[in-house]
């Protein structure tokens, strides 16, 4: 399936797709039913899911989780993107659809504080007696932090 | 009374006495204790008089004479069972500590019985008391394998039914060289095997072969190198030494009483400088000590392993025997005693551990020379006398033996055996690295030294391996009188010096321990002047900067002992899958069995009865010859 | 917080050592070991000055694969909090007498890094260090230079950074505590976290 | 008079095998194009190592080490240095291969008793090794042994002597060069140091050395060279003339080491294992085969 078709089909399955450039493709889903576009895909020789990533739309108020899935059959790399509240970050996993997905999704519950519905296991990967905020999340003050911890002053201390 | 005649009734008197007192057991392994240090002490008294003897005439004929059951101290018997019963003495020592509530075996009165049989058997003059003492020393070890658990019993099975066939080629043996020979007298039927070598090759080669089969088979040689691993294994933990150190001498003392003697003075075919069976001999020792070194590297079981290791210090006495040398023999001599020593030193020093963790596996053990240090030292010195270094016992054996095949030019021969004395050196310090040394788990963390009458005997044995070493004039000049009395033409040996045939090769073992003192004491200086050191806790390890308690590291998971040789093992697991001889070895060894518990039936109801109806049969059908 | 200067304080002090100190000390320069602790960029600056071009083995200085067989600890980068633990475990584990030198700007304010949540600014408030050498990244070069400089400090017996540590112990825990013993959110908006509770989940 | 002798010779030993080590540092320097240390480089190691602190785990660690170099310094003692030896004796091969030993036991010991993971594995692969490489220079030995009908290396070293055409390693040249590849893995040089492999098991046996532990583990390998080139040169170059003599040619030996080790890769353990029992083992066989029949 060469892009335009896929664009084509991906449009009529009621999904926003969208051509960044040769090979690349963007894709905006609902939280609601993704997971079922995401098995569609998986089925349709996109096999790889290379990361899963978190951003923060702190003035939008919405979370966005985006999954990095490539096919080596078609050579082509969809981004899709799933918006969620900021206020009830709470999307589905999709551990059971790819079983690396666990790791990824525990390193975004780390660093932004959203949960992943099924995954059994979302201890802290790379933080350790973190506390306070997700600290990749807008609203965590990463400065005042370090100038607490760590005492770190602007301009090496100058004013 | 005959004080040859003491030395068999004394234990056989006891056995009964301590059974009916089985009860007490620290009063019976008591008086075990006093019956061992009797016979060491009688043996002890009993050196330089070869002429004593006793003889019973039995009331009936056969090949015209009166059939006498007879015992003789002669040099070779005494050599063993002197020094087997000093073993014997110290095992018993350690054997009262042993014995606890915890541990008690109830083996004393038949572990008595089989000293009984011991002492038989080293000074038998005729065949018929040999065959007798032969059966029930076999029998009555099965019991103290077996000693009550439902494991040990399928491990003595085993044992049993692969000695029965010995016993019975041992039978069959008798009764050929009997018929041949027209008496029992075992000089008489080496000089008459002798003649039928000279008259008929082939007879005369089945004959002794079959007498060699039984040999092998108790001394646990190749093709029949696998049953110690499983009888040791199983065995009570003080016995173990015995059955590893004393019984497979059976068959090296069977081999050097009437083998060598008809192979050294037959006319047979030669191969390079020795004759061609002994160089078979010589094959299947060097056999055995690579087989059972390569296996011994492998196991994790540590009586397992020593198991193997027993069995390849039997394949290295063979060689030196197989050489048919002054040399090779004394050698052969001087490591039985050695092996004696040091892997009684070994099995104690582990039972102590069994004792104290009542574990057997290595890989579970660990650090424990935080907490038994003693045994810890026993160990140490023992392996380093086990893997033939100097200045220790194990060495000039060792030496000796490779001395011999090298001047005998058995080439292939003696690269198995640098072969296997090298990789013992693996399986050694595998057990010394995964056991006492590593990390000690939380849950060893109370445990102590080994108690006061375990530390004795094996701090005995550490004594004697270092004396041994130092001094070889102490074993070599018994082996003297064993020699001349072998009719070998020998010059005294000396207290410190031994020697060789190669040229300018002799070796003088108190001037090598007095350079590597010196050694020592330069290397302590260099230690000393230089900066102090800090003690710091066995878990504070370099771990590229992770502290490894922080992830749930324990001590024991920290130790590094599973699959210690595991790159070597990999490098052979291609050749065993192809050969795959020990999967062979075992269909073997299970239609063995099922051959003998078909034929079990017979006297499962009465365990003692085979014994009488062998030496039924064996005398109905010698007297049906007549 | 004055730190990275105390070598110099003690030099104006006069040299009465004694004459066996002064050999060991010549011996101890001549032979310095060290375990590179690659933490960030600079690692790729010590190929170049162990190799053909500045061959630093000349001096007689190594690499050494563990912290106990180490006698200088080079910190090449910044320093996230998880890997200060580890830097701190790795020089507590080297034998006295034990350096220290720290690379780029980073370990001296946190350079680029400086407001990053995780990234230690001042490495010197964790554990002594003899040396810092400025740069981002230091030139090899200057590697060499300090190189030489430690080696002229430890001759001289004024790197003594480690008799720094021992002494004021105390201090440097209290600054270790700090970053890794929290018990408590740092910042008040901690409160805002949102907390997922599994009843919830199940009635949507 | 014999205690003087040995402790000088002990010394000596010392000295010469540090200087090697210096001087093997230097070569290697200069054919990677660097200028490298001085030659009493090692020496200057030796003496910072032994005067710092250091850290031991429990007493074994201190018995181990002082018996690692005792043994290596006992068997040093029984290597004829151009017909020279600290007392009178025999120097037999075969106590010499088994004292070496000592060293090999007192260091495994040390290592082990740390409890470090990759000490324990490194010495399980120097055992590993030491299996390897002690078959093909038996062989080696027994060949030289049955041609001379002597376990003594005077004997050996004293048949080699008038004309350089008299050295072994014109009678025996197979052996010579399995001796060579041998001689590689028994000191523990590429491409035969899967033990201390210092990327994999950080330096292996030597993680938890720390201070005079470390400088006596380094005495211990300066005088295994000693040892180790040393029997090379009584085995195939005719022992020396005299003691300046035998030590030149126990450099050009180290030097053929320390130049093979800088040219190779390293082997797996188990790879070095198969090819020292094939290659080595095999040339040496046949040696031995044309030297019996």
């Amino acid at each position: 399936m060469n892009i335009t078709e896929l664009l084509k089909d991906l449009n009529s399955r009621g999904l926003e797709a969208e051509k960044i450039c040769d090979g690349e493709i963007k894709v905006i889903a609902n939280k609601d039913n993704f997971i079922t576009h995401l098995h569609y895909l998986q089925s349709i020789n996109y096999e790889h899911l290379a990361n899963i990533n978190g951003v923060d739309y702190i003035d939008e108020n919405e979370f966005e989780v985006v999954y990095q899935i490539y096919s080596y059959t078609d050579k082509i790399h969809i981004i899709f993107k799933v918006r969620i509240p900021r206020e009830k970050p709470v999307i589905q996993s999709i551990v059971d659809l790819w079983e690396q997905a666990q790791f990824y999704e525990r390193e975004v519950h780390e660093f932004y504080g959203i949960h992943f519905e099924g995954n059994k296991d979302l201890s802290p990967l790379f933080l350790e007696d973190w506390m306070d905020l997700p600290p990749l999340r807008k609203d965590f003050d990463t400065e005042r932090f370090s100038e607490i911890v760590m005492g770190s002053m602007r301009n090496g201390g100058k004013k | 009374m005959n004080i040859m005649l003491m030395l068999l009734v004394v234990p056989l008197i006891t056995a009964f006495l301590t059974m009916a007192i089985l009860k007490h057991q620290k009063t019976v392994w008591t008086i075990f204790l006093a019956v061992s240090g009797y016979l060491s002490y009688a043996l002890f008294t009993m050196y330089g008089k070869w002429d004593l003897s006793w003889s019973i005439e039995l009331g009936f004929k056969m090949f015209g004479k009166n059939v006498v059951l007879s015992l003789i101290n002669s040099p070779l018997g005494w050599f063993f069972a002197f020094f087997a019963s000093l073993t014997t003495l110290l095992i018993a020592m350690f054997s009262i500590a042993y014995n606890d509530e915890k541990h008690d075996s109830k083996t004393a009165p038949i572990w008595l019985l089989l000293i009984f049989s011991n002492i038989g058997i080293f000074f038998a003059k005729d065949w018929l008391m040999f065959f007798i003492m032969w059966e029930a020393m076999s029998t009555t070890a099965y019991f103290i394998i077996a000693h009550g658990k439902e494991i040990s019993a399928k491990a003595a099975k085993f044992y049993l039914s692969i000695s029965l066939i010995g016993t019975s080629t041992l039978l069959l043996g008798i009764i050929l060289v009997s018929r041949l020979s027209q008496t029992f007298d075992i000089g008489v039927s080496i000089d008459s095997l002798v003649k039928l070598f000279s008259t008929n090759y082939s007879a005369a080669l089945l004959y002794i072969g079959l007498f060699i089969t039984t040999f092998l088979i108790k001394s646990a040689i190749f093709p029949f190198y696998m049953w110690p691993s499983k009888a040791y294994a199983e065995s009570p933990d003080d016995f173990t030494p015995f059955l590893s150190t004393v019984m497979s001498k059976y068959g090296v003392y069977g081999l050097i009483l009437f083998i060598l003697p008809i192979l050294a003075k037959s006319d047979l075919p030669m191969f390079g400088k020795i004759s061609q069976p002994a160089y078979m001999l010589a094959v299947l020792g060097a056999i055995t000590s690579v087989l059972a070194t390569i296996l011994a590297i492998f196991q994790t079981d540590m009586k397992k392993l020593f198991a193997y290791s027993s069995v390849a210090n039997v394949g290295y006495i063979v060689m030196g025997l197989a050489t048919m040398s002054v040399v090779g023999i004394q050698g052969a001599l001087f490591h039985s005693v050695n092996h004696m020593i040091f892997k009684t030193a070994i099995f104690l020093s582990l039972a102590a551990v069994i004792y104290r963790t009542g574990e057997r596996d290595m890989h579970k053990l660990g650090g424990l020379v935080y907490k038994m240090p003693l045994t810890f030292l026993v160990y140490l010195l023992a392996i380093i006398s086990a893997a033939g270094i100097p200045p220790l016992s194990g060495f000039t054996s060792k030496w000796l033996i490779v001395q011999a095949l090298m001047a005998q030019k058995m080439l292939f021969v003696v690269v198995a055996m640098i072969f296997a004395s090298t990789g013992a050196f693996m399986y050694l310090l595998r057990c010394l690295a995964s056991v006492f040394l590593g990390q000690l788990p939380d849950k060893y963390k109370d445990i102590k030294e080994a108690p006061l009458l375990m530390a004795i005997p094996m701090t005995i044995l550490m004594l004697l391996t270092l004396a041994i070493g130092v001094i070889p004039g102490i074993i070599t000049k018994p082996i003297d009188a064993v020699l001349t009395g072998m009719g070998y033409n020998v010059e005294p040996s000396s207290w410190t010096t031994v020697h060789t045939a190669l040229a300018k090769s002799d070796l003088n073992l108190t001037y090598l321990f007095y350079v590597f003192m010196v050694a020592c004491v330069i290397s302590l200086i260099m230690y000393l002047i230089s900066g102090k050191q800090e003690k710091i806790d066995q878990i504070d390890n370099y771990t590229a900067g992770e502290n490894p308690l922080e992830w749930d590291t324990t001590p024991d998971r920290f130790n590094f002992a599973y699959g210690f040789y595991q790159p070597f093992k990999q490098m052979f697991n291609p050749m065993l899958d192809l050969i795959s001889f020990e999967r062979w070895m075992s269909s073997f060894g299970r239609i063995v069995e099922r051959a003998s518990s078909a034929l079990s039936l017979l006297y499962t109801r009465s365990e003692g009865a085979i014994l009488m109806l062998y030496i039924g049969i064996a005398i109905l059908i010698i007297g049906g010859m007549m | 917080m004055q730190i990275i200067n105390y070598a110099d304080e003690e030099r104006r002090q006069e040299d009465n050592r004694k004459l066996w100190d002064k050999v060991t000390a010549y011996f101890r320069s001549r032979s310095l070991w060290m375990l590179h602790y690659c933490t960030g960029c600079g690692a790729m600056e010590l190929p170049p000055i162990m190799t053909s071009r500045w061959d630093i083995e000349r001096f007689g200085i190594v690499p050494m694969a563990t912290p106990r067989q180490a006698d200088i600890l080079l910190l090449t980068g910044y320093a996230s909090t998880n890997t200060m633990k580890r830097i701190i475990r790795t020089y507590e584990q080297m034998p006295e007498p034990k350096w220290v030198i720290a690379f780029g700007s980073c370990t001296v304010n946190g350079g680029m890094y400086w407001d990053s949540y995780n990234t230690v600014n001042n490495v010197g408030e964790y554990i002594p260090i003899d040396i810092t050498i400025a740069g981002c990244m230091p030139r090899p070069e200057a590697i060499l230079d300090t190189m030489v400089k430690l080696m002229n400090m430890v001759k001289s017996g004024d790197a003594k950074a480690f008799q720094k540590y021992k002494d004021n112990y105390g201090y440097y825990k209290a600054n270790q505590d700090k970053l890794f013993a929290r018990t408590a959110p740092v910042l008040e908006s901690a409160s805002l976290k949102y907390v997922h509770n599994e009843t919830e989940g199940s009635e949507q | 008079m014999v205690v003087i002798n040995i402790i000088l010779y002990s010394l000596f030993a010392i000295l010469v095998g540090l200087i090697f080590m210096g001087i093997g540092r230097k070569v290697s320097a200069r054919m990677h194009l660097r200028y490298g240390p001085p030659f009493y480089q090692s020496i200057l190691d030796i003496f910072k190592l032994m005067s710092r602190k250091s850290f031991t785990h429990n007493f074994v660690m201190d018995l181990g080490m002082v018996m690692a170099l005792a043994g290596l310094l006992g068997t040093m003692l029984y290597v004829p240095i151009a017909g020279h030896s600290a007392f009178i004796s025999n120097s037999n091969i075969i106590v010499i291969m088994y004292l070496m030993a000592i060293g090999s036991l007192g260091m495994a010991m040390a290592v082990t008793a740390s409890g470090n993971p990759n000490a324990t594995i490194g010495i399980s692969r120097a055992l590993t090794m030491m299996l390897g490489y002690e078959i093909p220079f038996f062989i080696i030995v027994l060949g030289l042994i049955i041609s001379n009908n002597s376990s003594s290396i005077s004997v050996i070293a004293a048949s080699q002597a008038g004309s350089i055409w008299n050295w072994n390693i014109w009678h025996m040249p197979l052996g010579y060069i399995a001796m060579e590849i041998t001689l590689q893995a028994m000191m523990g040089e590429k491409p035969f140091d899967a033990m201390i492999a210092p990327a994999e098991v950080a330096s292996g046996p030597m993680v938890e050395l720390s201070g005079k532990y470390l400088g006596l583990g380094l005495l211990t390998h300066a005088v295994s060279i000693f040892v180790e080139t040393g029997l090379m040169v009584n085995f195939f170059f005719g022992g020396g003339s005299n003691p300046i003599d035998f030590v030149i040619k126990q450099l050009g030996i180290y030097l053929i080491a320390v130049i093979f080790d800088n040219i190779f890769p390293r082997y797996k353990i188990e790879q070095a294992v198969k090819f020292l029992w094939i290659f080595p083992t095999g040339i040496a066989v046949v040696q031995l085969l044309l030297l019996a029949f």
